[in-house]
């Protein structure tokens, strides 16, 4: 791909991504927000497309956006009130948090320009990394997966106990 | 020798123990035991004495510790000057312990009382035997103890306890010295053996500075200015314990530790010069004050301070025997004067003189012997008072001490004086007050032992008069002491002197002649001298007082500051953790904020540190 | 080929934005959004990474696939939490939650 | 000695404590029977120790010692010398004293009695350990007993007294934790090992941080100026027992602390620092004496007496000569005795009183003759009066200080004098005088009051009157540590 | 690389935990109401296989799945104090009436557990995160398992800071990804070493400490402690008060001395600062609590910064020293949760004021209580004295005395607040004289931590023979 083609394409992808996650830390809207927050990880996706990760893009899609999103939004529902609730704190707290986290982006920003990453290395991706992934799942990552597995269990009885409503006996 | 000298001072140590043990028990029966100790110590004393005279010297030692190359030898160290005192102590010890009999007749701790006598006599035997510094101070504290529990025997009485008090603590202050003269002592000498001590030759300086804080232990303890205060307040004890303790005794410790470490006082003229003013200044001021007093123990007492100042005047000019001599004879008059006053007490059942009167005619005896120590005391020529005395004016006179001279001359005439309108008050003129009225003569337990102190008191003096050659004074030196030829004139004046003070009493006492109001009361002097030259209020206001004041901003400061300060920085701990906690908010964005400052603080420190940025 | 530095800085960006959220919203849903955020740019760090630094193998790919599934789980949990405090509490207003302090 | 005869002693009070245990609670006297013969029981050991002590005999003896930890060189290493054996005995002895004072304790009999002989182990443990961290471990062990005994049986200010004892004493001893460890590592050794670092001697640069962490955990202990103020505190609100194991026992824990760990392990910082430590220890002793002077409560000035007198001890060891060591170490003793006594009377009298207050009491002397004429007599021993074992330590640090500090040593005989001035005032209104109409009728002392007394009286005595047997003991132990140190 | 040549042995414990923790889930689900109660003995056989298969790889050192799971001294140690500890908590909650059913509880504490152990044996980034968090989910469920206000607060704060903590330490993840390539804590340490100090490494390393920190309760991370240990249900706060804690130690032993060594002096430093800001604010705001449990979680903060001096020190010596000292902790942290547990039980509440006349109610807890505390403050005699003997004394010896004397001048004036405790349980008066019982499997494990106090106090040679001290 044309470097300036995909400079363009970042670089639109960058501010969707700068305006939709803006759009879900500000909105007033909780419901509005989840729709940006599915736009944003979209957008995400698409970052991962363009850099040829394809497997994780299309996990991004389906898990975040199908799973992730969906189940948020089924909360919303479910504290339904809570839509259009106080979202943002008091005016000092705003500043106080604004100054902390330009702090905080601008020396990671000025770090990173410092840094050199030396380890870049310009070889070409595999082609088919979709199955050089699944293969890694299956053999060098095997444990993680596994234990993610156990992760999921765990999870997911622990959000049923909590979530279930009281009296079952 | 050894086992003798051992048990006499053995004896009243046991009749002690026995005493504190079965004291209560035994009652008036106590007195036996004490007197029996102390009339055996007597008894070997007179064998000392004689085995002494012999030309026997004895001598016990042993160890009492010993560090490194540090021995401290303990013992018992007979010599002529040990030998005088045993006989001395020993004597006026169990006449006043016979005397106690009746004086202190149905008294509920009479056991202790005897037991006490008893560890008294040993503590003096023990003190004039000792062959060691250490020693010596410890019976000179033993002495000082047993003196302060005497003194406040009737503790009960608040004056009594009050007198204690101020007996123990005056003459601790003369401790101080004593001690601190003890450590230099040590720290030039190396060892505290007095006759190794003796041995040395000290710089002058060093043997003064030694001398002088030696001699500040028997400015207490021998009542000299200015320490003498605590000495007429101790009056508030039994009698009887003033006789043994303010007579012959303890006080006498003074003098005779003076006399001990004589050849350390002789290295330095300054000390001897020292002595002998403290001793002048003390023998006039005291007869000063005693002009005044009307209560016929405390003038005892003065005349006591008095005398005492006479025999460092003694020791100070150089005439050591006349000191000693004047010592000897002093203990026994003064002993039968306090007894004597004992005895009119004990009749009067009072101490005011002007409660007195008359008593000549109802207790001969006791007016005859009073009388008799008070013509001792005066220096009525040929009484035992008078020989000694004497001496010591003269040792002042041939040492060209002349200021000195005089004053002592001087203070025998007051001597005369004062004591002889304390015998014409009580004994001539009618009867003041009821008790005086119906008074009887003592009985013989009391009466006896005056007989044989009036003996005492008049003969005495003789064994170290010119009529036997100084008898007294060559044995105690060991025959050196030149025999001296007897200084008419010194001894005229002061015969004379002491004739002129009788008189001037009898005049002024003994007669209507003189108007009563010859002295205003408002006169300077008068007031000066009655109240006792201001020693008392001068140490109450500029001691005693500053002493709490000081004492008592030192508890605040302790409390307040220094405690202040310890309670302080646990309050600021405990602020400091109430303050610490309010960042715990309960609003948990906060927390993630903290931990967000925490990391940006953490990130540039670590580039810091790395060099990096 | 895009700088690496522009991802980083993307990522950055994204991760303050996220944290912004985190530290100003009051609602908890809100917060899990934020969260949200804050864990895509870190995978677009991580994806990014892989192509840059080893584009050969795909660890980074790997890495960024696990924290997906992590972020499913925490979401579940996550929302279970704050359904029971809803019941609890009728409210999910993290400035409500103010029993603890101190 | 073929049996391990320190180990038995130190650890016998612990297993009579776990055998107290098993004794119902409320037969109270039973358990108080069984204590004192516990304790007795223990003396009784500790007699062996005075027989079977070789006199000049340089190393340590009855030593015992066994890897403990050996993977950093702790060992369990206990040994006595002339220095340390008198205090054992005296903890010994001040322990079944303190049994017999204790007799009045009505509450918790058990739980008191069980603590009281826990820290019989903690003290006995200090002066035998000759490892570091056992040291160490016996000298923190102490606090634990403590606090209990003085916050559950002491007196109305009992809980601040108790932490504040505590806390002051804990925090003053943290730091040697650091300074041992610092020893260690930096020695070269590799050893907590007390007489292997004493052979050598610590000179590395760290030794004066060294020597601030040891000073301040054993000043707090001792206590010296001005880290004293835990104590008027502890010892006046303490139980009548806890004052005289305090004042008896745990003082001394510091000032032989200062023999055997500063003087011995850091002689070069010893040297340097003694000048301040003399300061110290004078400032002590006239600052106590004053603030002494100050004190309406009996009790409390029984407990400044107890820090000017301590104050004399430092000296006579900052002075270090043989003379003044020797004083010192005698005086140790003689402080135990004398304080514990004074303490015991205190309590004694407070059971009948039930006040303290100096202008309340009076007369006692009339009341209670006995008991009054112990307490007369304690305070003169306790102001150095000659004849009794305080003059002889007194003299002896006196004599041998002068050397050393000749301006000091004055001051401190001017101390004196204020000592006499406050305990004769407290003779003069407590026991003399007569008693205030509202005092009720008190029995005399009894039978076990008595004995409880004897033995301190008469030990007071016997050294006062003859002190060369037991120097026999301290002095060769002195000369060696002088000769260590002096090469 | 294929499964059959990975040494099953090395993952033994981690599988017989997670088969018990899915048997006892299973137990909930199909056993009687009755035969529940089984279930907790269930996990303690479960917790004691585990220990067992343990004690057969004592000694080995092997990593296996690519280097990203070893076994190794420190891994196994912090494992076998996690079980150890965490059977004395099922021990001790056997027949104490649980929130929610049995199964549910010991199963998500089983995989918590399991979580912990796959922390302390992770080597590489992507293990660590996952096992990480497979230890905090459970952990925030079983918080939150009162199902009230109060726990669903905690829960829920627990959950957001944890979130957070996780996000930053996954963001320092892929920077040091991104600085070498790899995920591997030995190939990471591999490709630092060949190149100059990045500062992103820096900014690296300490999001990492961010999330590390995060799980032992590191100031300034620490905000979810005190109120966990308050809010939490009394088992599971006994349980988080220790178990967790191992995997979090095990973690950053592993990571940073390992991956992270070119950059020592700088996270040894962090660390430094650290220890001295939580000791200091743990111990001063624990001054100010009167909840007993409360009090607790910052004297918990407290040891935190103890235990940082091990890492400060940043050698063998002072990791081991750190274990060490962790264990001892542990026992006594965990004893005095469980004396808690047992006082509510009874229904005594949990202000320090509750506790009043402790020692006459219950003489032996009240003992146990107070030993328990001395430990804490490492009075000599108990475990705790021991802990900190070696920890300053690693401090010492690189040098870094000043962290000891902070280290013990906080020790000292903690005892200013556990004496609080203790002085309720002897010197105050108690409003009723009832005595207190306990259940015997909670007092038996109680007593059991206490002797172990004490004898690690008295003996502690054999125990530091087995780690290597």
């Amino acid at each position: 791909m044309d470097v300036s083609i995909s400079l363009v394409i970042f670089l639109a992808l960058a501010a969707m991504a700068i305006i939709s996650s803006l759009m879900v830390v500000v909105g007033r809207n909780l419901f509005n927000a989840a729709m940006f927050l599915g736009a944003y990880l979209l957008v995400i996706a698409g970052f991962y497309f363009l850099l040829s990760a394809e497997l994780v893009g299309i996990m991004q899609v389906f898990v975040y956006v199908g799973g992730v999103v969906v189940v948020l939004l089924f909360g919303i529902m479910l504290t339904s009130q809570m839509i259009n609730v106080r979202l943002v704190s008091a005016l000092q707290q705003r500043v106080l948090t604004l100054v902390v986290v330009a702090a905080l982006v601008g020396l990671l920003v000025s770090i990173f320009s410092k840094t050199s990453f030396y380890y870049i290395s310009s070889a070409e991706a595999p082609r088919d990394s979709i199955s050089l992934i699944g293969k890694l799942f299956m053999t060098d990552y095997v444990l993680p997966f596994e234990v993610i597995s156990v992760l999921l269990l765990a999870a997911l009885i622990g959000a049923v106990i909590i979530a279930r409503e009281e009296g079952r006996q | 020798m050894n086992y003798y000298l051992a048990l006499i001072v053995l004896l009243p140590v046991l009749s002690f123990i026995t005493l504190l043990i079965f004291g209560k028990r035994m009652g008036e029966k106590s007195s036996y035991v004490s007197i029996a100790a102390v009339l055996a110590g007597f008894a070997l004393s007179i064998k000392a004495l004689l085995y002494v005279m012999d030309g026997g010297h004895a001598k016990i030692a042993f160890t009492w510790l010993s560090i490194g190359n540090f021995d401290v030898t303990f013992g018992l160290l007979l010599d002529e000057l040990t030998a005088v005192m045993l006989v001395v102590v020993t004597l006026v010890s169990a006449l006043v312990q016979i005397f106690s009999i009746g004086y202190m007749h149905g008294d509920k701790r009479i056991g202790w009382f005897f037991a006490s006598l008893s560890m008294f006599t040993a503590s003096m035997l023990l003190l004039v035997l000792s062959p060691n510094f250490i020693q010596m101070y410890i019976a000179w504290e033993g002495v000082g103890l047993f003196s302060y529990l005497l003194i406040g025997f009737w503790f009960e009485k608040k004056s009594a306890s009050d007198a204690a008090k101020k007996a123990f603590l005056v003459t601790r202050v003369g401790d101080l010295g004593f001690v601190i003269g003890l450590i230099l002592l040590y720290v030039t000498a190396g060892t505290l053996d007095m006759d190794k001590v003796f041995a040395m030759q000290f710089a002058p300086v060093v043997a003064g500075t030694i001398s002088i804080l030696i001699f500040f232990g028997a400015i207490g303890k021998s009542a000299q200015f200015p320490l003498h205060v605590w000495l007429p307040d101790a009056m508030e004890g039994p009698t009887p314990v003033s006789a043994l303790i303010h007579a012959a005794t303890m006080v006498a410790a003074g003098v005779f530790l003076v006399a001990r470490a004589y050849p350390l006082f002789e290295q330095s003229p300054a000390a001897m010069q020292f002595v002998a003013v403290i001793g002048t200044i003390t023998a006039f001021m005291a007869a000063t004050i005693a002009l005044t007093i009307t209560d016929i123990k405390r003038v005892l007492a003065y005349s006591t301070v008095s005398q005492l100042g006479y025999m460092m005047m003694g020791l100070g000019v150089g005439a050591y025997a006349a000191g000693m001599f004047h010592l000897f004879t002093h203990a026994f008059f003064k002993a039968l004067l306090f007894l004597s006053a004992g005895s009119v007490i004990h009749a009067v059942h009072s101490q005011e003189i002007f409660d007195m009167g008359g008593l000549g005619r109802k207790m001969k005896i006791t007016a005859i012997t009073f009388t008799i120590g008070g013509l001792a005391l005066a220096g009525f020529p040929f009484l035992s008072g008078f020989w000694s005395k004497d001496e010591i004016l003269l040792g002042a006179y041939q040492s060209g001490h002349m200021a000195i001279f005089w004053i002592g001359l001087l203070t025998a005439l007051l001597t005369a004086f004062y004591i002889f309108r304390v015998v014409f008050i009580v004994f001539l003129g009618k009867p003041r007050g009821h008790h005086s009225e119906h008074v009887q003569e003592s009985p013989a337990v009391m009466s006896v032992p005056l007989i044989i102190f009036g003996a005492l008191a008049l003969s005495a003096g003789l064994i170290g008069s010119p009529l036997t050659g100084n008898a007294f004074q060559s044995f105690l030196t060991g025959g050196h002491g030149a025999e001296h030829h007897p200084d008419y004139m010194v001894m005229g004046l002061s015969g004379a002197v002491a004739l002129l003070g009788i008189f001037a009493a009898w005049l002024r006492y003994g007669t209507r002649l003189l108007p009563a109001n010859i002295i205003s009361k408002d006169n300077l002097i008068y007031k000066l001298l009655v109240n006792k030259y201001y020693v008392d209020e001068f140490y109450y206001k500029y001691l005693v007082k500053p002493t709490h004041a000081i004492a008592q901003f030192a508890y605040t400061f302790d409390q307040r500051v220094i405690d202040g300060i310890v309670n302080g920085v646990a309050w600021i701990t405990v602020r400091f953790g109430i303050g610490l906690k309010r960042i715990q908010t309960g609003y948990v964005q906060g927390y993630a904020l903290y931990m967000l400052v925490g990391l940006i603080i953490l990130i540039i420190w670590s580039c810091r540190v790395l060099g990096l940025q | 080929m895009i700088p690496l530095s522009y991802y980083l800085t993307l990522s950055a960006i994204l991760f303050g934005i996220g944290l912004i959220g985190v530290l100003l919203r009051k609602n908890a849903i809100a917060i899990l959004f934020s969260v949200e955020i804050m864990l895509n740019s870190a995978n677009l760090n991580l994806v990014a990474f892989s192509k840059y630094i080893t584009p050969s193998q795909a660890s980074g790919q790997m890495f960024a696939l696990f924290v997906m599934a992590i972020a499913a789980a925490e979401v579940a949990v996550g929302l279970a939490i704050i359904l029971m405090i809803y019941r609890n509490m009728q409210s999910i207003d993290l400035d409500k939650l103010n029993i603890f302090k101190w | 000695m073929d049996y391990p005869i320190i180990t038995m002693i130190v650890f016998w009070p612990l297993v009579g404590a776990l055998l107290l245990q098993l004794i119902p609670r409320d037969k109270v006297n039973i358990i108080r029977w069984s204590t004192l013969l516990i304790t007795l029981i223990g003396l009784a050991m500790g007699l062996p120790l005075l027989s079977g002590f070789k006199v000049g005999q340089t190393a340590m003896q009855f030593a015992e010692k066994a890897p403990w930890i050996p993977g950093i060189g702790i060992s369990y290493h206990v040994g006595l010398d002339g220095i340390s054996l008198p205090l054992f005995m005296l903890g010994l002895l001040l322990v079944v004293v303190t049994v017999l004072a204790s007799w009045s304790i009505k509450e918790r009999v058990r739980e008191y009695f069980s603590l009281l002989l826990f820290l019989e182990v903690g003290m006995l443990g200090v002066f035998a350990a000759l490892d570091f961290v056992l040291f160490y471990i016996f000298w923190e062990l102490v606090l634990i007993p403590m606090y209990f005994i003085i916050g559950i049986w002491g007196g109305r200010n009992r809980s601040y007294a108790a932490v504040k004892f505590f806390i002051y004493t804990l925090a003053g001893s943290a730091l040697m934790l650091v300074g041992i460890l610092a020893i260690y590592f930096t020695s070269g050794l590799y050893t907590f090992d007390i007489v292997k670092l004493m052979e050598v001697g610590y000179n590395h640069q760290l030794a004066t941080f060294v020597f601030l962490t040891f000073f301040i955990g054993f000043a707090v202990k001792v206590p010296m100026w001005p880290v004293h103020t835990w104590l008027p505190d502890a010892y006046v609100q303490a139980p009548t027992g806890g004052s005289i194991i305090m004042a008896g026992i745990l003082s001394k824990m510091g000032t032989y602390a200062f023999i055997r760990v500063i003087i011995q392990v850091l002689p070069g910082e010893f040297t340097r620092f003694a000048p301040y430590i003399a300061v110290l220890a004078v400032i002590s002793i006239v600052y106590a004496a004053l603030t002494a002077i100050a004190q309406s409560d009996l009790k409390k000035l029984v407990a400044y007496s107890s820090v000017s007198h301590l104050g004399y001890i430092m000296l006579g060891i900052a002075a270090f000569t043989q003379v003044s060591l020797n004083g010192a170490v005698l005086q140790m003793v003689n402080h135990g005795l004398i304080t514990g006594m004074l303490f015991l009377l205190v309590g004694y009298i407070y059971e009948r009183t039930q006040t303290n207050e100096i202008s309340e009491l009076g007369g006692l002397s009339v009341k209670i003759p006995i008991l009054g004429g112990m307490f007369v007599f304690a305070a003169l021993a306790s102001l150095g009066l000659p004849g009794l074992s305080g003059f002889v330590g007194e003299i002896l640090i006196l004599l041998g200080s002068y050397s050393t500090y000749g301006l000091y040593t004055i001051i401190a005989v001017f101390g004196l004098a204020l000592t006499a001035f406050y305990l004769i005032r407290a003779n003069q209104y407590a026991i003399f005088g007569v008693p205030p109409a509202t005092m009720g009728e008190f029995r005399d002392v009894n039978g076990r009051e008595f004995i409880s007394i004897l033995p301190l009286i008469l030990l007071i005595v016997a050294v006062g009157v003859y002190p060369k047997p037991f120097l026999q003991y301290i002095d060769p132990a002195v000369n060696i540590v002088l000769q260590m140190i002096r090469g | 690389m294929s499964l059959t040549q990975v040494n099953w042995m090395a993952l033994m414990p981690e599988i017989i935990v997670l088969g018990f923790a899915i048997i006892v889930l299973l137990g909930e689900l199909f056993m009687s109401a009755s035969s529940k109660r089984s279930l907790g003995i269930i996990t303690l056989i479960g917790l004691a296989a585990a220990l067992f298969s343990l004690t057969k790889l004592w000694g080995v050192e092997t990593t296996e799945f690519n280097g990203m799971f070893s076994v190794d001294f420190t891994a196994n140690t912090l494992k076998a104090i996690l079980l150890i500890t965490t059977a004395l908590v099922v021990l001790g909650t056997l027949k104490v009436k649980a929130t929610l059913g049995e199964g549910e509880f010991f199963s998500l504490i089983l995989f918590s557990v399991l979580g912990t152990m796959f922390m302390a044996s992770a080597t590489d980034l992507i293990m660590l995160f996952i096992a990480l968090e497979l230890t905090v989910l459970p952990a925030y469920i079983l918080t939150a398992s009162k199902k009230n206000a109060r726990g669903a607060e905690v829960a829920l704060k627990y959950f957001l800071l944890g979130m957070i903590a996780s996000v930053i330490l996954l963001y320092g993840m892929t920077l040091l990804f991104g600085l070498t390539g790899a995920t591997n804590f030995a190939a990471i340490a591999d490709k630092l070493g060949g190149g100059p100090i990045e500062p992103t490494l820096i900014v690296a390393m300490l999001m990492i400490m961010v999330g590390l920190g995060f799980k032992v309760a590191a100031v300034p991370f620490h905000f979810w402690a005190p109120d966990v240990y308050e809010g939490a249900p009394v088992p599971v706060a006994s349980y988080l008060a220790v178990g967790p804690k191992a995997g979090g130690f095990a973690a950053i032993i592993h990571l940073f001395p390992i991956a992270l060594v070119v950059i020592t002096p700088a996270w040894a430093g962090v660390f430094a600062i650290l220890a001295v800001v939580s000791m200091s604010l743990g111990n001063l705001v624990a001054f100010a609590q009167t909840h007993i449990r409360r009090l607790l979680g910052y004297s918990a903060i407290a040891h935190t910064g103890y235990l940082l001096v091990g890492l400060a020190v940043a050698d063998n010596y002072g990791y081991s020293s750190m274990i060490f000292y962790f264990f001892v902790y542990s026992l006594a942290a965990l004893g005095a949760f469980l004396v808690i547990l047992a006082t509510t039980e009874w229904g005594i509440g949990e202000d320090i004021t509750d506790f009043a006349g402790l020692s006459r109610r219950a003489p032996m807890l009240a003992v146990a209580m107070a030993v328990f505390l001395f430990s804490l403050v490492g009075l000599p005699g108990f475990a705790g004295f021991m802990g900190k003997l070696f920890l300053f004394s690693a401090a010492v010896k690189s040098d870094l005395i000043w962290l000891a004397v902070i280290g013990v001048i906080n020790s000292a004036i903690s005892f200013g607040y556990y004496v609080t405790v203790i002085r309720q349980m002897y010197l105050v008066s108690p409003s009723t004289n009832e005595v207190v019982s306990v259940s015997k499997p909670l007092y038996f494990s109680i007593m059991l931590i206490l002797a172990a106090v004490i004898f690690l106090g008295i003996y502690p040679t054999t125990f530091l023979s087995i780690i290597n001290l």
